[in-house]
């Protein structure tokens, strides 16, 4: 297979005063070498849980994988020791964090922390893993790097440290790189700066990347394949354009259609009425169909299944059932944006 | 893939109306933040505990000492030094509440005495049952006046200089500087020996020194809560400093004050027991808790029942407190609500 | 719409310092002139750091400004005051927040926190009439009155958002100013405060100065929209001409910036990406605050500071690109 | 930096001299005179406050030991006759010191141990243990336990001098009894700390980087939780200061702690002048030692000289 | 930390004690000393014309003989040829003189001056209005020569020999001690000594007593060193007897349960009396009748002392001074005078009226005398209906203000001899006395005393009229409700010997102690 990393099945719990938190519920994916896959979705749909427990970074307790497989390069990660682990962590796969303000250790200096990583995995020495640590900084373009090596991450903007969890994070040259939410704290001009850098950066080294955010700009912008998450479930994915021009999932239609475009004129948006399931006592059939506007008496009561429409593309919807009336989605009806 | 597919009729697939109403409902059954907390406080074992070992032992102060026949100051020497026996209890062999004396002697057999003295005698011939619960009063009360009076002062302090802020937060700080600088021990010993040794010195001493704390911890929160966002928006809707003070300050500190306190309670205990000990204590024949751990200290080779029990009812205050104090503050946390 | 020519708000030269340190001076809003017309949105955008939650809170007076005024139907804002006449102006005058989580007192019932407004100005004959009013203000935002009496921790931020906006709505303001009101929120939930608020504008003739960071909504919602850049206003337009024909470098640098949820258009936009971080507002730099980080500054831009003047009708901005009275 | 150390030390000397004064004048409430013993006559008290100055008015004998204190004049004792309360406390700050800081030493170190292993097995019998013992340390009055100490390992196990001052030896006890609060306290602050930094996004980064679990404890966690938990060792080495005084009693140390209650005891106020004035010197000073080391470990304030959000 | 201490085994032949003291040595000038401790470790060190005996009379020390005139008014002393200082230097009848006028001079007044009373113008000298106030030269010493010292006294006190063994009698060098300033007696290497023994080390945890091989009867010394060791808590004393690091420990009354019957533990009774004191001003004399016999001694003595102590119903202790002409002991002639008797006090009470009152008992903040307040409240509170005691406590020295004042309801109270005469005891309740403060004035009382000061020629008579006064004390007058006459308990461990607990003066003696079978 051509996959390099295969998360199937995946289901997370986390045991909470409240109950048992099913925030992941079965859910499957891949990512091919060199590719971009953006994950999106409401806040707490489980984007951040699913990606974590690829490093096998769940805080345990409470949280615990239940059950499912995460392959990387065949290797089911779930069942490796925490010592095989941690060989793999940073070196073939990394993770790039949403806040720079807080992923950096206040107290210990930018350059050490870069180099942390390439003495552990790359068993450099000290001055050449230090030489490194200024490569890369002036790789993520950080000007006069041989002063900021020594500086502590107080003393970076916010883009800034930024880059440094990215020169962090691509240190010892991943295979794959976990970016979750990296541009969310930062300012549009920034944001703009980091993108063009993770897309540099992935042509460079045809690193394979997860992107998780929920600003549908930054999906167009990066990715080349999305997967949309809700309440735990993956409940469409495909390629950027599919997503986008062909979506096929009632929420992915809501999710496109409240955001205002630059062109589009002052008027209503359309809303997602309502608010996402809880994840304790999750809906017995599609999670969606609360706040769907099309729901019908099966959505309520069972799970819909993964319904291919084209090589790259699937959906969970019972609208894509035979026995369902068509659906002229919003979308079409406004004319697309194209 | 999925089995029960066979049950999905056709009809199934017809719109299915659903009450808007229903996608505004909350799910989870309305709590206020004190139920909440509670909630939080009892799965936390521990605190749990704490509290019940302090209701029992604020019950038991109330009422032991009327459970007994004999009044806390009636001495007999000729049955003084008794060691503790109780009814059933007094079968069970080496728990030491037998009767029988650390020489394997039966003290009341051998004094001839019918009384059973559930905690022993002391070497006046005073019954220790009530005598212990008496001084658990005496203690009680010297804690909960430092802490009540701590509450008052430090919260108005901190409140104040917190809420109007700038030149009077300015000097307010300063001067409590300068009270920070002073060793409490040794303004509470020249204070008691001012105002002569009893209930009232101690506790006042005690109180001039203590509140120091509250007031940081009080102005520290408010001046956090002064900024948020709540607090402002009151403001823009025209409320008076009265109404922000008390409405929307207070409330939100008392979990802090609360937790504070109850770390204040031991903190009393203890200096009243280290005052017994240097001989500040208060006037016999009153007892507290530490000037009975300190008359039993000196026997305790001979007599271990005269400290013991008085130990263990001083440590299970102090350790209830403490854990009730560290479940109220897991409780409390504002970061662990959500 | 309503004459949108009534001058509602006139923010003059309007100063707003912190004081940070012993010795140090924080430029937090310098000198801004800007009028906010009866019953339109103006939308405020700026980096982070840019002095636009500060503008909104100096206009309502939460700060007390450093210079300048603030004529809010021709009554200085900031002047000498009666408490009465204060209070009124508290009546006329709202705020939206943006941290739904922040902005509601967690030991308050909703029902408390959207009377509060009523109590303070006495705006209810006892408590039934109390409580009817915030069962229609609940069902105005979309929520139930069986709401009513539960904390503000069990609801999610969108709902709270529009807890906050009955809050607002409940002393029946003119003017509100929002800041940031859907910026903590998803994609999703955030439609549904911006169609409340515009359903709001409509029904009830409010004027809002709208505060974001995210260009297509402001776009979306506004009439006329400023940028901020350190503290100052640098260009101000109707929405549409702002998008159109951006006049100051970094305006248009802001729009290119904007992901767009397009993947075409996105593969081929041409980007203006400026180099390097908003610099200090403690020591602004000189001239043009903007020199630093300008891909079109010149040596006038170090030294001078650049006039606010329209440049073409309605479209007024701060740079020496367009200052007619260079040549 | 320098300026701020410079304000922080004039604030030092303002807070010493009202401390000073508001000793003085409290001392002067205390009941009873220092020369009332029960065998002198009316023309030996005389003679005495003659002696000592206490004749002249109260104000005058306040701007006398003022001036004198800004010459490094402590004055004489009287109980122990003309003696100069410099010797008199100079004498015992060493012993007091050095019991002071090795308990406060041990005391951080087993209560450091202590916190980051319950912390690092969360929930665990080792956390749970490890806070029973701290909850304990907090709950016994220290007489006792340096009672029950003192009997059984000296008394009964022979293990250990009951009492003295007189080789390294004679100091592991009190040491261990003083620094039983110390560890309590630094293991239950350390603990909550060391949580606190755990759940730190940048504790995620360095797991995400493939730092084994001591790499990530020894270089990111526990400095980090130091931090805060160096703010509560100033309130503590006062609190051993102080508290050694029962412990110094019970255990014959010739420290400062004891003879201070016995100068309040005999109204020998040169003494509890000095003492007092030494104490609120050594407070302000671990205060402001405190503050300085709080700036060299935390790099934010280091640099920046605080103020950053 | 640990300077200045010896180990506590540095000799081979074992001739060593090691004991403890619950204070620091304030001061080792003889003439400014006025703790017990102090007084004990000079009694080791210097000696002065004569010393207390193994069986407390006085025997030579520095004088070999007393010569005295007829009338007894001029006793003139005969220096031992033998007796040096510590720097080989011999000691002087000037010595002497120089101490004593120290002693007196207003500016180094010695807080024991007033024993030096009976010499010739001694007390005028010490008081402020008296034209001679300050005279020391008026003193009536005077050097005969090195070796002879005249002393001319104001009244023939048959007590001043053994007064002269008390340590504010003691020599000192005038040039070496000039020599010093201020530094002398507050070091230890800044003393010179002539007793058995010297100070070798001094600090604030203890201090060492080494044999002085300069001592005219170093012959009989057999101890080469003592080692004290302060320690102020009473557990912890015997904590330290038990792992030997002392060879003496004092019991506190919880300890002696345990102790009682161990093989070291002694108990022994001391003339030093506890009794109830009123103020006559607040309380009237029927009530104060009722309390003296309201109070049960016996039982608390036996069950909460247990140490020797004896229950007192009389004021002068028994065993401590015999009538000079018959040998009897004080106590023979009345014995118990007012004893505990519940009808008798109930009926002083009713007689009263049976008031409802409440009273202040004013203690010291001793854990023993809290103990002891607490049953005589009991007690009282039980046998006397309407009474009601509140317990005072208050530290020494503010106790001791109270005293002062006279502002107190009832006092518990201790005294003991300052020389071994009735005396000592007797004129404590002279009008206006220095240690009177009740309030009490009795002109018959104070005419007794001062005949027994100023007639000394009919020493039986003077006796008897003081064991009266004792009777108009106590049963006429009941200005003190005795309580009990003190004891002690101790543990001293089987191989030290001969080691001299004196009831009056200083405590201890060490030149006749010596250490056997002590096995290593
Ligand atoms: N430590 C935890 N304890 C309990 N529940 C957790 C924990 N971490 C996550 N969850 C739950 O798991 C669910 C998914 O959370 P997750 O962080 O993956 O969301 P997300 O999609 O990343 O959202 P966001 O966009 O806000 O980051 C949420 O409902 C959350 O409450
Ligand atoms: N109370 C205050 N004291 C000191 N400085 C402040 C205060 N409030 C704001 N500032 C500073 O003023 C500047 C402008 O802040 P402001 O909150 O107005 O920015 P903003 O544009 O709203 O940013 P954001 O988009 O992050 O909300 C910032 O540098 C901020 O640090
Ligand atoms: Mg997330
Ligand atoms: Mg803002």
């Amino acid at each position: 297979m051509d996959f390099i990393l295969e998360v199937k099945d995946l289901h997370i719990s986390f045991d909470t005063y409240a109950g048992e938190v099913k925030a992941v519920r079965g859910v499957d994916f891949h990512l091919r070498k060199g590719e971009t896959l953006a994950i999106v979705g409401e806040s707490g749909s489980g984007k951040s849980v699913t990606s974590k427990s690829i490093m096998r970074l769940i805080p345990d307790p409470p949280g615990r994988i239940v059950k499912g497989e995460v392959l990387f390069e065949g290797k089911d990660l779930v069942k490796l020791r925490e010592k095989e682990m941690q060989t793999i962590r940073g070196s073939e796969i990394s993770m790039i964090f949403q806040d720079p303000m807080t992923s950096l250790n206040p107290t210990m200096t930018v350059g050490k922390q870069i180099v942390e990583g390439l003495v552990k995995h790359q068993r450099l020495g000290k001055i050449e893993a230090k030489q490194r640590a200024l490569e890369l900084l002036k790789l993520v373009g950080i000007p006069n790097p041989e002063i900021r090596v020594n500086q502590y991450p107080h003393q970076f903007s916010g883009g800034m440290r930024q880059r440094v969890v990215i020169a962090v994070a691509l240190a010892c040259n991943p295979k794959v790189l976990i970016a979750d939410e990296p541009t969310t704290a930062l300012d549009v001009t920034i944001q703009a700066q980091i993108l063009d850098l993770m897309k540099d950066l992935q042509k460079q080294m045809d690193t394979a990347i997860i992107i998780i955010t929920h600003d549908l700009g930054v999906v167009a912008n990066i990715a080349q394949r999305v997967a949309v998450m809700y309440a735990g479930n993956i409940i469409e994915t495909g390629t950027v354009d599919e997503i986008f021009y062909q979506p096929k999932h009632p929420y992915t239609w809501g999710l496109l259609a409240s955001m205002p475009k630059l062109h589009t004129k002052k008027g209503e948006l359309v809303a997602i009425a309502g608010t996402p399931p809880d994840l304790v006592s999750p809906p017995l059939g599609c999670s969606f169909a609360p706040r769907c506007p099309y729901v019908m008496e099966v959505c309520v009561s069972y799970m819909p299944d993964y319904k291919k429409s084209s090589r790259t593309q699937y959906a969970a919807c019972w609208l894509q059932d035979e026995r369902a009336p068509k659906i002229e989605p919003p979308w079409e009806a406004a004319g697309g944006s194209k | 893939m999925r089995e029960d597919n066979y049950i999905i009729h056709k009809e199934m697939f017809q719109p299915a109306k659903i009450e808007s109403s229903y996608k505004e409902t909350i799910i989870r059954e309305s709590l206020t933040f004190w139920q909440d907390a509670w909630i939080r406080l009892r799965i936390n074992k521990g605190a749990f505990a704490g509290l019940i070992i302090i209701c029992s032992i604020i019950l038991l102060a109330i009422v032991g000492p009327f459970l007994s026949p004999f009044s806390y100051d009636e001495q007999d020497l000729s049955r003084a030094n008794l060691p503790p026996k109780i009814p059933v209890i007094e079968k069970v062999p080496f728990i030491g509440f037998s009767g029988y004396d650390i020489r394997g002697i039966d003290q009341y057999e051998k004094k001839g005495i019918k009384d059973y003295h559930w905690f022993g005698t002391d070497h006046l011939g005073r019954d220790l049952w009530t005598r212990i619960w008496q001084g658990t009063r005496i203690s009680l009360y010297i804690a909960f006046l430092a802490a009540a009076i701590d509450f008052i002062v430090g919260v108005a302090y901190g409140g104040i200089s917190a809420f109007y802020g700038g030149r009077i937060d300015n000097i307010m700080q300063r001067i409590i500087e300068i009270l920070v600088g002073i060793p409490h021990l040794i303004v509470v010993i020249l204070l008691i020996l001012v105002l002569n040794p009893g209930i009232l010195s101690i506790t006042l001493a005690m109180i001039i020194t203590g509140w120091v704390g509250m007031a940081r911890i009080v102005r520290g929160q408010i001046l956090k809560l002064k900024g948020q966002e709540f607090v402002l928006a009151s403001k823009t809707l025209g409320a008076s400093d009265n109404r922000l003070i008390w409405k929307h300050l207070i409330p939100n500190t008392l979990g802090a004050i609360i937790i504070t306190t109850m770390f204040t309670v031991p903190t009393a205990i203890f200096t009243e027991a280290f005052l017994s000990f240097i001989g500040l204590g208060l006037r016999p024949p009153i007892a507290s808790l530490g000037t009975l751990v300190n008359d039993g200290f000196k026997t305790m080779r001979i007599y271990p029942h005269m400290m013991s029990i008085s130990s263990v009812v001083i440590s299970l205050i102090m350790i209830s407190f403490n854990l009730l104090g560290d479940g109220l503050r897991d409780a409390l946390d504002p970061r662990m609500r959500r | 719409m309503t004459n949108k020519n009534e001058k509602l708000v006139e923010v003059k030269n309007l100063k707003k310092y912190f004081k940070v340190g012993k010795h140090q001076v924080l430029h937090a809003v310098d000198n801004l002139t800007f009028d906010i017309y009866k019953g339109e949105t103006l939308g405020l955008v700026g980096e982070s750091g840019c002095g636009k939650s500060t503008t909104g809170r100096t206009i309502i007076r939460l700060y007390e400004a450093t210079a300048g005024e603030v004529l809010f139907e021709g009554i200085n804002v900031h002047g000498k005051q009666t408490k009465e006449d204060l209070k009124k102006l508290n009546r006329k005058m709202q705020m939206i927040f943006q941290d739904p989580y922040a902005s509601l007192n967690p030991r308050m019932t909703v029902m408390d926190i959207i009377a509060e407004g009523i109590d303070i100005h006495r705006l209810a004959n006892g408590p039934k009439e109390r409580k009817d009013k915030v069962y229609e203000l609940l069902e105005t935002v979309g929520l139930n009155r069986e709401h009513a009496n539960r904390y503000p921790h069990e609801f999610s931020g969108g709902q709270r958002q529009r807890i906050g906006i009955a809050r607002a709505l409940a002393v029946e303001p003119e003017f509100i100013i929002a800041d940031e009101p859907i910026s903590a929120l998803d994609v999703s939930i955030q439609a549904q405060v911006v169609n409340l608020m515009q359903n709001l504008q409509e029904e009830r003739h409010l004027t809002y100065l709208f505060i974001a960071h995210d260009l297509s909504m402001v776009k979306f919602i506004s009439d006329r929209i400023g940028v901020m850049y350190l503290g100052s206003l640098i260009e101000l337009a109707k929405s549409d001409e702002l998008y159109d024909d951006p006049l100051h470098p970094y305006t248009q640098a802001l729009l290119s910036a904007i992901p767009i949820p397009d993947p075409i258009i996105e593969r081929s936009r041409q980007r203006i990406v400026l180099q390097g971080d908003l610099p200090s507002p403690i020591n602004p730099p000189t001239g043009c605050r903007f020199h630093t980080r300008c891909p079109r500054a010149m040596d006038v831009c170090i030294t001078h500071e650049p006039k606010w003047f329209e440049v073409k009708d309605k479209h007024w901005a701060a740079c020496h690109l367009h200052d007619l009275n260079k040549f | 930096m320098v300026r701020y150390l410079l304000g922080r030390f004039f604030y030092m000397l303002i807070t010493f001299l009202i401390i000073a004064t508001l000793t003085f004048f409290l001392m002067q409430t205390l009941p009873g005179t220092p020369f009332n013993d029960e065998k002198l006559t009316e023309t030996q008290i005389e003679l005495m406050n003659q002696r000592y100055g206490l004749d002249k008015p109260v104000v005058v004998q306040y701007v006398i030991y003022i001036k004198n204190l800004f010459q490094g004049d402590l004055g004489v004792s009287f109980q122990f006759d003309g003696r100069p309360v410099a010797k008199i406390i100079g004498e015992r700050i060493p012993v007091s010191a050095f019991l002071g800081s090795q308990a406060l030493l041990f005391g951080t170190l087993i209560g450091l141990v202590l916190g980051i292993l319950s912390a690092l097995r969360h929930n665990t019998m080792i956390d749970y243990g490890a806070m029973v013992i701290a909850v304990i340390g907090l709950s016994i009055p220290s007489f006792v336990f340096a009672g029950l100490l003192q009997y059984w390992v000296s008394v009964r196990w022979k293990l250990l001098p009951a009492a003295f001052w007189e080789s390294y030896e004679y100091t592991i006890l009190p040491t261990i009894s003083l620094s039983v609060f110390v560890i309590a306290q630094v293991a239950r602050f350390m603990r909550t700390e060391m949580l606190e930094v755990l759940g730190q996004d940048y504790i995620i980064t360095a797991k995400a980087k493939g730092m084994s679990q001591v790499v990530i404890v020894l270089k990111h966690t526990i400095r980090n939780a130091l931090i805060p938990v160096i703010t509560i060792l100033g309130p503590l080495a006062v609190n051993i200061m102080t508290g050694s005084l029962v412990i110094e009693k019970i255990f014959g140390v010739p420290g400062l702690g004891e003879q201070f209650v016995l100068s309040i005891m005999t109204n020998d106020y040169p003494v509890i002048m000095g003492t007092t004035l030494f104490y609120a010197a050594l407070f302000i000073g671990i205060v402001f030692i405190v503050d300085v080391l709080y700036c060299l470990i935390d790099p934010r304030i280091r640099i920046a000289g605080g103020n950053r959000e | 930390g640990f300077k200045g201490n010896e180990r506590t085994r540095t000799s081979s032949t074992g001739q060593i004690l090691n004991l403890l003291e619950a204070a620091e040595l304030p001061t080792m000038d003889t003439t400014q000393a006025d703790d017990s401790a102090s007084f004990s470790a000079m009694n080791q060190v210097f000696e002065g014309l004569f010393r207390l005996g193994p069986d407390n009379t006085p025997v030579p020390g520095v004088a070999k003989e007393v010569i005295k005139s007829k009338q007894g008014h001029v006793l003139t002393f005969i220096l031992n040829e033998d007796a040096n200082w510590s720097d080989g230097s011999k000691v002087t009848a000037h010595d002497f003189i120089y101490a004593w006028k120290k002693a007196l001079t207003p500016e180094t007044l010695s807080p024991y001056a007033y024993l030096m009373k009976p010499i010739k113008n001694a007390e005028a000298i010490m008081s402020k209005g008296d034209p001679l106030f300050g005279r020391i030269e008026e003193l009536g010493v005077k050097a005969l020569d090195n070796k002879t010292l005249e002393v001319t006294l104001e009244i023939p006190v048959p007590y001043f020999i053994s007064l002269t063994s008390f340590p504010t009698f003691f020599p000192q060098k005038q040039e070496y001690v000039k020599e010093k300033g201020s530094d002398y007696a507050l070091y230890a290497d800044k003393m010179l000594y002539n007793g058995p023994f010297l100070m070798s080390n001094w600090s604030t945890s203890g201090w060492t007593f080494k044999k002085n091989p300069e001592y005219w009867d170093r012959d009989i010394v057999k101890l080469d060193q003592i080692n004290y060791r302060v320690i102020k808590d009473s557990s912890a004393e015997t904590n330290l007897f038990e792992t030997g690091q002392a060879d003496r420990a004092g019991l506190s009354a919880e300890l002696v349960e345990l102790y009682k019957d161990h093989p070291d533990f002694l108990t022994y009774s001391e003339p030093t009396m506890w009794y109830l004191k009123f103020n006559v001003d607040r309380i009237p004399i029927k009530q104060r009748k009722a309390i003296q016999r309201a109070i049960n001694k016996e039982a608390f003595v036996t069950n909460l002392l247990n140490n020797g102590s004896l229950p007192a119903d009389y004021f002068f202790p028994s065993g401590f001074v015999k009538n000079p002409t018959t040998g009897e002991d004080f106590r023979k002639k009345y014995g118990n005078i007012v004893s505990y008797n519940v009808e008798e006090a109930q009926h002083y009470w009713q007689e009263a009226g049976s008031p409802t009152v409440t009273w202040d008992l004013l203690i010291n903040d001793r854990d023993e005398m809290k103990m002891i307040a607490e049953y005589i409240k009991n007690q009282l509170e039980t046998t006397l209906p309407g009474l009601t005691i509140n317990i005072n406590v208050q530290p020494f020295k503010q106790r001791l203000a109270l005293d002062d004042a006279i502002d107190y309801d009832i006092q518990f109270w201790g005294w003991g001899p300052d020389y071994q005469d009735p005396l000592t005891f007797m004129d404590l309740w002279v009008t206006n006395g220095g240690n009177n403060k009740t309030n009490y004035a009795s002109p018959v009382y104070d005419n007794i005393i001062r005949e027994a000061v100023n007639n000394l020629d009919d020493l039986n008579a003077r006796f008897e009229s003081l064991q009266d006064a004792e009777v108009i004390l106590l049963k006429e007058d009941a200005v003190i409700a005795p309580l009990y006459q003190r004891g002690r308990a101790v543990l001293q461990k089987h191989y030290v010997k001969d080691l001299i607990v004196h009831p009056f003066g200083p405590d201890y003696s060490f030149k006749w102690a010596y250490i056997e079978n002590k096995d290593f």
